[in-house]
């Protein structure tokens, strides 16, 4: 793969797409939630323009280095998960930086972030934050393990670590997709979903009445519209990486939009239901049911 | 002053004894400032937005707080006009002063407030912030929230219906979007003033001035 | 009710009963007695159960009254146990050890009557006020329309007029 | 963990597709038909009493003068201003609120960038609800927060009191005067009214907390004549009394007489601690012993002045004593208030006629100051065809005549003109009389002004009915029909308005509907004049009158003759209280023009 | 069900020991502890009220609450207002559910007045502690599902509730302060139509009910966070003076409706409710059925009270109305637990002493303290929530 100046272009234009749709799905996702609650919620645009007022805030104080770093850390963890995956699959200028070993680097970056955010969030003070990063950091270092163990089954099926060869190993109709050919590799990552993308039950990070709001509690103003950017760019991207596992890649924008949607609605649809975990419980279970079934997929492909 | 804001010297984990002043080493104590606002044009884009997205911070400080809820919720929605509740001062907007305020409280509301980012905008709900209300005469509540804290916004009622407080809201959406909302900038100008009010009454008075 | 008075007579003196109801009895009692007649009522006469411990200021007959009232929740009677002491240093022997909740009655009462209950835990750590520097708010002598008038500054511009007095400036001032 | 509870909490989803229940448009959502929101005053109805002030616990109503709206009596010319930087809606003042001018309707948003306008006075300061039908108002039925049936006065029965002169009314117990003493809403209005201002809602207060020795020197502050006055008093102070808007005013009357009762002779002078004034060594001369002359020796009396009252008759008293019937007022309890004036070293010298045994002159001389409060004794006549005959008679002659115990003439069938208080105080005394002496009542008193506007108070109509005579107001008399010397009747017309536009006297008749009263006495009672003969021609010509003959005094009933104040009946009334207060108000005008004399 | 008290780490060797008083030592400065103050601004809390926690690790070592953010000096303030002026301010002190403070306050001085209270008004007055109950309860449930971070049920109960509250304002003219039990009676006889519009609001509630059943109690997440949580030993009922729904979740069937019966209680049929297991589930669920409990007793009272009737009896001049001298206490059945008024009278205008007596200053304090201990950060909002307290009648 070759790179140029060109590729820089299209990856602004990844992004650029790619937050728009992130903060248009963060509002209606939020829509459909307060449908369930029988009210209208906010309007579909609300999130434009939370970030334009955060942006928008005069006043600026710093905890230090790290607390302007932590936000920026987060932005690229995000970022570059969505730059080494292919978003479109087959599309010269939306494969981005996928390369031949890009599905170990992405999920390094899935991890990426919150270490960025732990940092930020302990120099920020405030014993909130350093709670919501222990919290945060155990409970992905759970998930992470059953999430790895399907990733792992998927490699070993498509005997590659090349999320494009993968995705193009799943083309030809959607009985090709690894969610069919490899439902247990499919239930754990699933299940390692619902941890990744921090709703209830696994919204032990945030955590608004235990400890409000977690690793985010200082930040404000400028920086909060960053973790905010993030916040649209990084589950859009989480979604991409599921899509393309899982669901056999989009090769056009309108099947992405379609795919991403239904499995974000997977989380909500279990998020709005249930009652949070307790940080032991979530651990605890992310290490139970997701763990042997993710062992069963491997134990599946080996033999 | 509570033992935990005296100085004291507390030994290191590396084993070296350090002199610390809670209030001093603690918190900021840096003056607050007048931000000027920008060009008029991009002020005028960013009141927008200031408006449109009123994140109010989830602190009932008195009986007021208990209609905050009907407003999260189906039946008033507030949502839907761009309010939301946000659980932390850092990021929130709008203050919600529900009501009466007793010492104590205020002592916690005026720390909140000055945590919070401008420009920020206050609104008080019913009676007892504009005179006292029905407890004008206890020993233990304030009864003029303005000389405490930079007011944008009154409300009426005892307390307010839910109905009055959306109001209220599109009263500050207005304000805020013709430039007025600067209660703020006004509070960092008439900062000896608020103090003074501010330190006559709260009696233990163990912060900094200012805590950013 | 009046059997368990009696009871309470053969052991103790009790100076004054009221029954204000056929469920609710009033007992005046010593200071010295107090302490032991409720444990004693407690245990012996199953009064297990502390609704409520607050005092009254007579501040005519310059006495504090503590009532202890106390319900029995199997014959589902209520006595009240009243103790009069005296304002100057009040004190009272503290029952903490009785009910658990005690304390912070204590606490209360510590803070907003000024009086003493030596050895209940965290009695002297402030409970609801902050800072509080004048005399203690419940005492009859404090004046909380003033204090409030001379600490809180009441928005200006209120003024009204007694209709009889307006009606004689206005109508027969010179009469 | 069973299957059951993980699956369950998806049927949450199945609202997803249903309607939000959320209020469309919450910013003109109405409150409920009784909502407390914002304040409302009909501010012609409000009188200002300032009960909704005394009720509110937040200090939230100011009560102020509000332009256009005079004060007059029965309305203090204040009305409430609501601070909403105070009110909880609680809307006491709505239920407390004497005449239901104030209620709350069903608005409730008032938004503001000013903490300083949210203060207005209802129904003065236009408001978008002033309008609104809906909103609280004072629950119904049967809900109070002060009783407004006044507690009934005991009298005697019909049958019990026609026959005699026993005084009628019993008085309240304790208990009776307590309850009703606990209906006074202390807003004071009845003092500009009362002529003496007397300190109406205090005594009330005295009499609900059992001080009725406090009540007595609050009625001695104003009154020397609380037991007369109790009995008899015209009772102005009812009439605007606040708690009468909605209700029975306050029996106020009853109650100074209930304190007046209470307080033995010999205790006066304990109470009212007046032994041992000092003499100052003036001389006040008194003539007429009625209200205002007993009212000023009372007030001169305490201030160390040595004051003699001529009185032409026998007895003290003037009118309350020969123009006023036993059974309202009994002679005891005028010499009760009397013998304490007395007691002061008031003189009295009996049967003695200023200008005929004493001239006024005489008592210039020999007095620093004279005090002439002779009252209305002339009887006026209709002087219709008729009104010569011997059988017509003045009222204000026969109830002298009867209080001085000398034999009437009283005939079968009586007919009284005359619609006043002294109209009806023969009517009953005939019908007495004639019950005495036949057995049976035969009396009619008819009156120019129709039933609704008879100056007579409500109550003697009634109990006058209820002792069989007959009242039948409304008609003019133009004629008596006399038959051979001797009365046969009235003749009268229908008075269709007796006062113009204007509000004078100016009363309009229909011809066509006539009445004949048969009767064989008529007695007149349509006003009293007053008798000023007294007044010599060289000392009159130092006063000043008015056209209409009246003697123009100042605001200390001083006239244009220094030294000679004037008051009583003929100045202000004709009323008792009227008279007490004139002769509060000279006393006090005589002091301090001797005091400036010296 | 679990019945085992919870604890997060089996193994307890690496926790600090307790001292004879069975308390930890904390030494701030050894650096393994934090200070984690929980409240007056928090989510998680109920009211304006403080934790102060001592954690170690995601465990609280040591609590102490910090109450008074909300103290208005009721009780001074009442002795220098006149009896009736009081009568609006009672209802303040428990902002979500005020009318037991004016049952509570009217009953105990008609009590010591002498006054009589009409059958109607008795019938009105139960009525509206029912309603009372039912929307405080609605809005419990919603802090209860919510602490354990589940939103969608306060969604639904705080809508239930708007609905009470509506019918509040229809029959009595205020929204969430009702004033309406005025000493001697009440401000008001049923509004046209308000028994049907009432019942429909009781489908409604009912029929989210059933919902809530499925979603919240019939919910692993939820079953996982509460059963065995928040244990309340029955023999601390007595101890800490423990009432309402928190002691009848213990198997102690305390409930002033049966025990003291006032009002018109004793003409209504109902059964006391009772659990065992005294756990945070059990009291959810003990106050899930008082809920639907109190539904059922709004249809009796609809059923069984007349049509007509006199609302308020004769009382004296509120302006100046004296009680004589004397003392007494009245209690009601909140949904927390015993109410209670402490009036002493001295026989003037002005009542000489006032004490409320809510069950939150026991629950919230004294016993808040005990149980937070050892259990992690993640469910003191939810333990504090499942004590059911309002810091509002702790400092009154």
């Amino acid at each position: 793969m070759e790179f140029s100046i060109k590729n820089i272009g299209y990856a602004l234009l990844t992004i650029f797409i790619v937050l728009n749709y992130g903060l248009i799905l963060q509002g209606i996702i939020r829509k459909i939630g307060a449908r369930v609650g029988r009210r209208y919620g906010i309007r579909w645009y609300q999130p434009y323009i939370d970030i334009i007022k955060n942006y928008a805030k005069r006043s600026t104080i710093t905890h230090g280095v790290m607390f302007y770093i932590a936000p920026v850390f987060r932005l690229s963890g995000g970022i570059g998960l969505l730059l080494f995956m292919p978003v479109i699959f087959g599309s010269e200028i939306f494969s981005n930086f996928s390369f031949a070993g890009d599905l170990v680097l992405v999920l390094y970056f899935q991890f990426f972030g919150i270490l960025g955010m732990a940092l930020g969030a302990a120099e920020s003070g405030h014993p909130y934050s350093a709670i919501g990063v222990s919290r945060g950091l155990s409970q992905v270092t759970s998930f992470e393990l059953p999430l790895t163990l399907g990733v792992i089954a998927i490699a070993m099926q498509y005997q590659t670590l090349n999320i494009t060869e993968i995705v193009a190993a799943q083309q030809g109709g959607f009985l090709n997709w690894t969610v069919i050919t490899n439902p247990f590799a499919a239930a754990a990552m699933l299940i390692a979903f619902l941890g990744a993308m921090g709703r209830s039950p696994f919204d032990v990070v945030l955590a608004p009445q235990e400890i409000p709001i977690g690793p985010p509690t200082e930040f404000h103003s400028g920086l909060l519209g960053v973790l905010q950017l993030n916040r649209a760019i990084f589950p859009v991207a989480k979604l991409i990486l599921f899509m393309n596992l899982l669901f056999g890649g989009a090769t056009n924008w309108f099947e992405l939009i379609v795919k991403t949607f239904f499995i974000y609605m997977w989380s909500v649809f279990v998020g709005v239901v249930y009652p949070r975990f307790r940080v032991d419980q979530s651990v605890r279970w992310f290490l139970t049911v997701p763990l042997i079934i993710g062992i069963i997929a491997i134990i599946l492909i080996r033999f | 002053m509570k033992e935990d804001f005296k100085k004291r010297t507390v030994i290191s984990p590396d084993g070296k004894p350090i002199e610390i002043d809670p209030v001093k080493d603690y918190f900021s104590d840096a003056k607050p400032k007048v931000y000027k606002p920008a060009h008029p044009v991009i002020e005028k884009f960013a009141n927008w937005a200031r408006a449109n997205s009123l994140w109010v911070l989830g602190f009932g400080t008195g009986c007021g707080a208990i209609e905050m809820r009907p407003l999260m919720t189906p039946r008033f929605d507030a949502y839907r006009y761009g309010i939301q509740w946000r659980p932390t001062p850092r990021q929130s907007s709008v203050f919600v002063i529900s009501g009466y305020l007793s010492v104590k409280t205020l002592k916690r509301v005026v720390r909140t407030y000055e945590q919070m980012q401008n420009p920020k905008f206050v609104i008080a709900l019913g009676s007892c912030t504009i005179n006292g209300g029905m407890y004008w005469d206890s020993y233990n509540t304030i009864n003029r929230l303005d000389h405490y804290l930079p007011v944008d916004v009154y409300v009426a009622g005892c307390m307010p219906r839910p109905e009055s407080l959306l109001t209220g809201f599109e009263e500050l959406k207005k304000i805020i979007k013709e430039g007025r909302g600067e209660g703020a900038n006004k509070y960092a100008e008439n900062f000896d003033w608020y103090k003074a009010n501010q330190k006559k009454i709260i009696k233990d008075w163990d912060m900094p001035d200012y805590n950013w | 009710m009046k059997d368990i008075i009696d009871r309470i007579k053969t052991k103790y003196t009790i100076s004054e009963v009221v029954e204000q109801r056929k469920n609710l009895s009033f007992v005046t009692v010593s200071k010295e007695q107090a302490i032991s007649i409720i444990t004693f009522l407690r245990d012996i006469e199953g009064f297990k159960h502390l609704v409520l411990l607050t005092a009254a200021d007579w501040i005519e007959n310059d006495k504090f009254q503590l009532t202890y009232l106390l319900n029995n929740p199997t014959e589902k009677i209520d006595l009240g146990v009243r103790v009069f002491i005296s304002r100057e240093n009040a004190s009272m022997e503290s029952a903490h050890h009785l009910w658990e909740q005690v304390a912070t009655y204590q606490r209360e009462l510590k803070e907003m009557f000024g009086i003493d209950f030596p050895d209940s835990p965290g009695v002297d750590k402030p409970f609801i006020l902050e800072g509080w520097e004048d005399i203690p708010p419940y005492r009859r002598d404090f004046d909380t329309k003033q204090y409030s008038e001379d600490t809180y500054f009441p928005r200006p511009g209120r003024e009204s007029n007694d209709p009889a007095e307006y009606m004689k400036k206005k109508l027969y001032p010179n009469e | 963990m069973k299957l059951k509870d993980i699956l369950s909490p998806f049927t949450a989803w199945k609202h997803v597709v249903r309607e939000p229940v959320t209020i469309k448009d919450p910013f003109s959502r109405e409150g409920a038909d009784r909502y407390r929101g914002f304040h409302k005053n009909d501010i012609e109805t409000c009188i200002g009493c300032g009960t909704c002030e005394d009720i509110c616990q937040n200090a939230a109503i100011d009560m102020v003068p509000v332009e256009g709206i005079e004060t007059k009596d029965g309305d203090s010319g204040l009305r409430p201003q609501i601070d909403y930087g105070r009110c909880c809606w609680c809307a006491l003042c709505v239920d407390v609120c004497t005449t239901n001018s104030l209620s709350l309707s069903n608005h409730f948003t008032w938004v503001d960038e000013d903490a300083d306008v949210f203060r207005f006075i209802p129904g003065v300061d236009k408001k978008d609800w002033d309008n609104e039908e809906r909103g609280w108002k004072k629950p119904e039925p049967n809900y109070e927060l002060y009783e407004k049936e006044r507690v009934p006065m005991r009298e005697l029965h019909p049958e019990e009191r026609d026959k005699s002169f026993i005084e009628m009314v019993k008085g309240y117990s304790k208990e009776e005067a307590e309850r009703e003493a606990d209906r006074c809403v202390e807003c004071g209005i009845c003092i500009a009214t009362c002529p003496a201002h007397m300190g109406i809602p205090e005594y009330i207060k005295a009499v609900r907390e059992d001080n009725i020795e406090e009540g007595f020197k609050k009625l001695y502050e104003t009154n020397p004549l609380p037991e007369i006055c109790g009995r008899i008093c015209t009772h102005k102070c009812e009439t605007v009394c606040s708690v009468g808007h909605t209700g029975d005013p306050l029996s106020i009357r009853w109650l100074k007489r209930y304190i007046a009762d209470q307080v033995e002779s010999e205790d006066y002078k304990n109470i009212l601690g007046t032994d041992g004034i000092e003499n100052n060594g003036k001389k006040i001369a008194i003539i007429g012993s009625g209200p205002s002359g007993l009212s000023a020796a009372h007030y001169l009396a305490l201030m160390g002045y040595q004051v003699k009252i001529f009185e032409a008759f026998d007895k003290a008293g003037g009118m309350m004593r020969y123009g006023i019937p036993e059974y309202r007022l009994p002679y005891d309890q005028i010499d009760k208030d009397i013998n304490y004036i007395l007691s002061l070293g008031v003189e009295i010298q009996y049967n003695t006629k200023v200008g005929k045994d004493v001239s006024l002159a005489d008592l210039e001389k020999e007095y620093d100051a004279v005090f002439a409060g002779t009252g209305l004794h002339l009887g006026r006549s209709t002087r219709i065809p008729g009104s010569d005959h011997e059988n017509v008679y003045f009222a204000t002659d026969l109830l002298r005549e009867i209080t001085q115990g000398k034999e009437i003439h009283v005939a079968e069938k009586i007919v009284v003109i005359g619609g006043g208080n002294v109209a009806m105080d023969i009517t009953r005394s005939l019908a007495r009389l004639q019950n005495q002496k036949y057995g049976k009542v035969d009396v009619t008193a008819t009156s120019l002004e129709s039933e609704d506007i008879m100056p007579a108070d409500r109550e003697e109509i009634v109990e006058s009915r209820e002792e069989k005579a007959i009242v039948d107001p409304g008609w003019g008399p133009t004629s008596i029909e006399i038959e051979n010397n001797k009365i046969k009747g009235l003749h009268v017309q229908k008075c269709t308005s007796v006062f113009d536009e204007e509000g004078r006297f100016n009363p309009k008749f229909d011809e066509s509907q006539t009445k004949f009263f048969e009767a064989d006495m008529i007695v007149e009672s349509i006003g009293q004049g007053m008798d000023i003969e007294y007044i010599s021609k060289d000392i009159r010509e130092q006063m000043e009158f008015d056209p209409r003959g009246r003697i123009i005094v100042d605001d200390y009933f001083q006239s244009g003759a220094k030294w000679l104040f004037v008051g009583g009946d003929i100045i202000q009334g004709p009323d008792v209280i009227h008279g007490i207060a004139n002769g509060h108000r000279a006393a006090i005008g005589i002091d301090k023009y001797l005091n400036e004399k010296a | 069900m679990n019945k085992k008290r919870f604890t997060i780490n089996e193994d307890r060797s690496l926790f600090p020991e307790k001292n004879a008083e069975g308390k930890i030592d904390i030494d701030l400065s050894s650096h393994k502890y934090l200070k984690l103050w929980q409240g007056p601004q928090h989510p998680g809390i109920t009211g304006n009220m403080s934790l102060e926690l001592t954690v170690l690790g995601d465990e609280v070592m040591d609590c102490e609450t910090h109450v008074g953010y909300l103290h208005r000096g009721f009780e001074k303030l009442m002795e220098r207002r006149k009896y009736i002026q009081c009568f609006p301010i009672v209802c303040r002190v428990a902002v979500p559910e005020p009318d037991f403070n004016e049952y509570c306050f009217a009953s105990a001085m008609e009590e010591l007045a002498g006054i009589e209270v009409p059958e109607m008004a008795q019938w009105l007055r139960t009525l509206v502690l029912e309603m009372s109950r039912l929307q405080s309860y609605l809005m419990w449930i919603g802090g209860q599902s919510g602490a354990f971070g589940s939103g969608i049920i306060g969604q639904w109960s705080i809508y239930l509730r708007d609905l009470v509250l509506d019918r509040f304002e229809e029959l009595t003219g205020g929204r969430v302060y009702h004033m309406y039990q005025l000493p001697g009676g009440v401000r008001g006889l049923l509004p046209d139509g308000f028994k049907q519009r009432m019942e429909e609001t009781l489908l409604t509630i009912e029929k989210f009910m059933d919902d809530i059943d499925k979603v919240m109690f019939n919910n692993a997440v939820f079953k996982k966070r509460s059963v065995g949580m928040g244990y309340i030993d029955p023999s601390w009922v007595n101890k800490f003076g423990i009432t309402g729904p928190n002691a009848r979740a213990a198997g102690i069937p305390l409930d002033v409706r049966k025990d003291y019966p006032y009002l018109k209680y004793p003409e209504l049929d109902f059964d006391v409710v009772v659990g065992k297991d005294s756990d945070i589930y059990t009291r959810a669920d003990i106050r899930r059925k008082d809920l639907l409990l109190s539904v059922d007793l709004i249809r009796q009272i609809f059923a069984k009270m007349p049509e007509k009737g006199d609302i308020k009896a004769k009382t004296p001049n509120v302006l100046h109305w004296k009680v004589p001298k004397g003392e007494t206490y009245s209690r009601a059945e909140c949904t927390r637990g015993e109410y209670g008024y402490y009036m002493v009278s001295d026989g003037t205008e002005y009542p000489r002493r006032i004490n409320v007596r809510g069950p939150s200053y026991t629950h919230a304090v004294a016993l808040l303290e005990k149980m937070i201990i050892n259990t992690n950060i993640a469910d003191v909002a939810g333990l504090m929530v499942s004590l059911h307290t309002y810091p509002p009648e702790i400092e009154r």
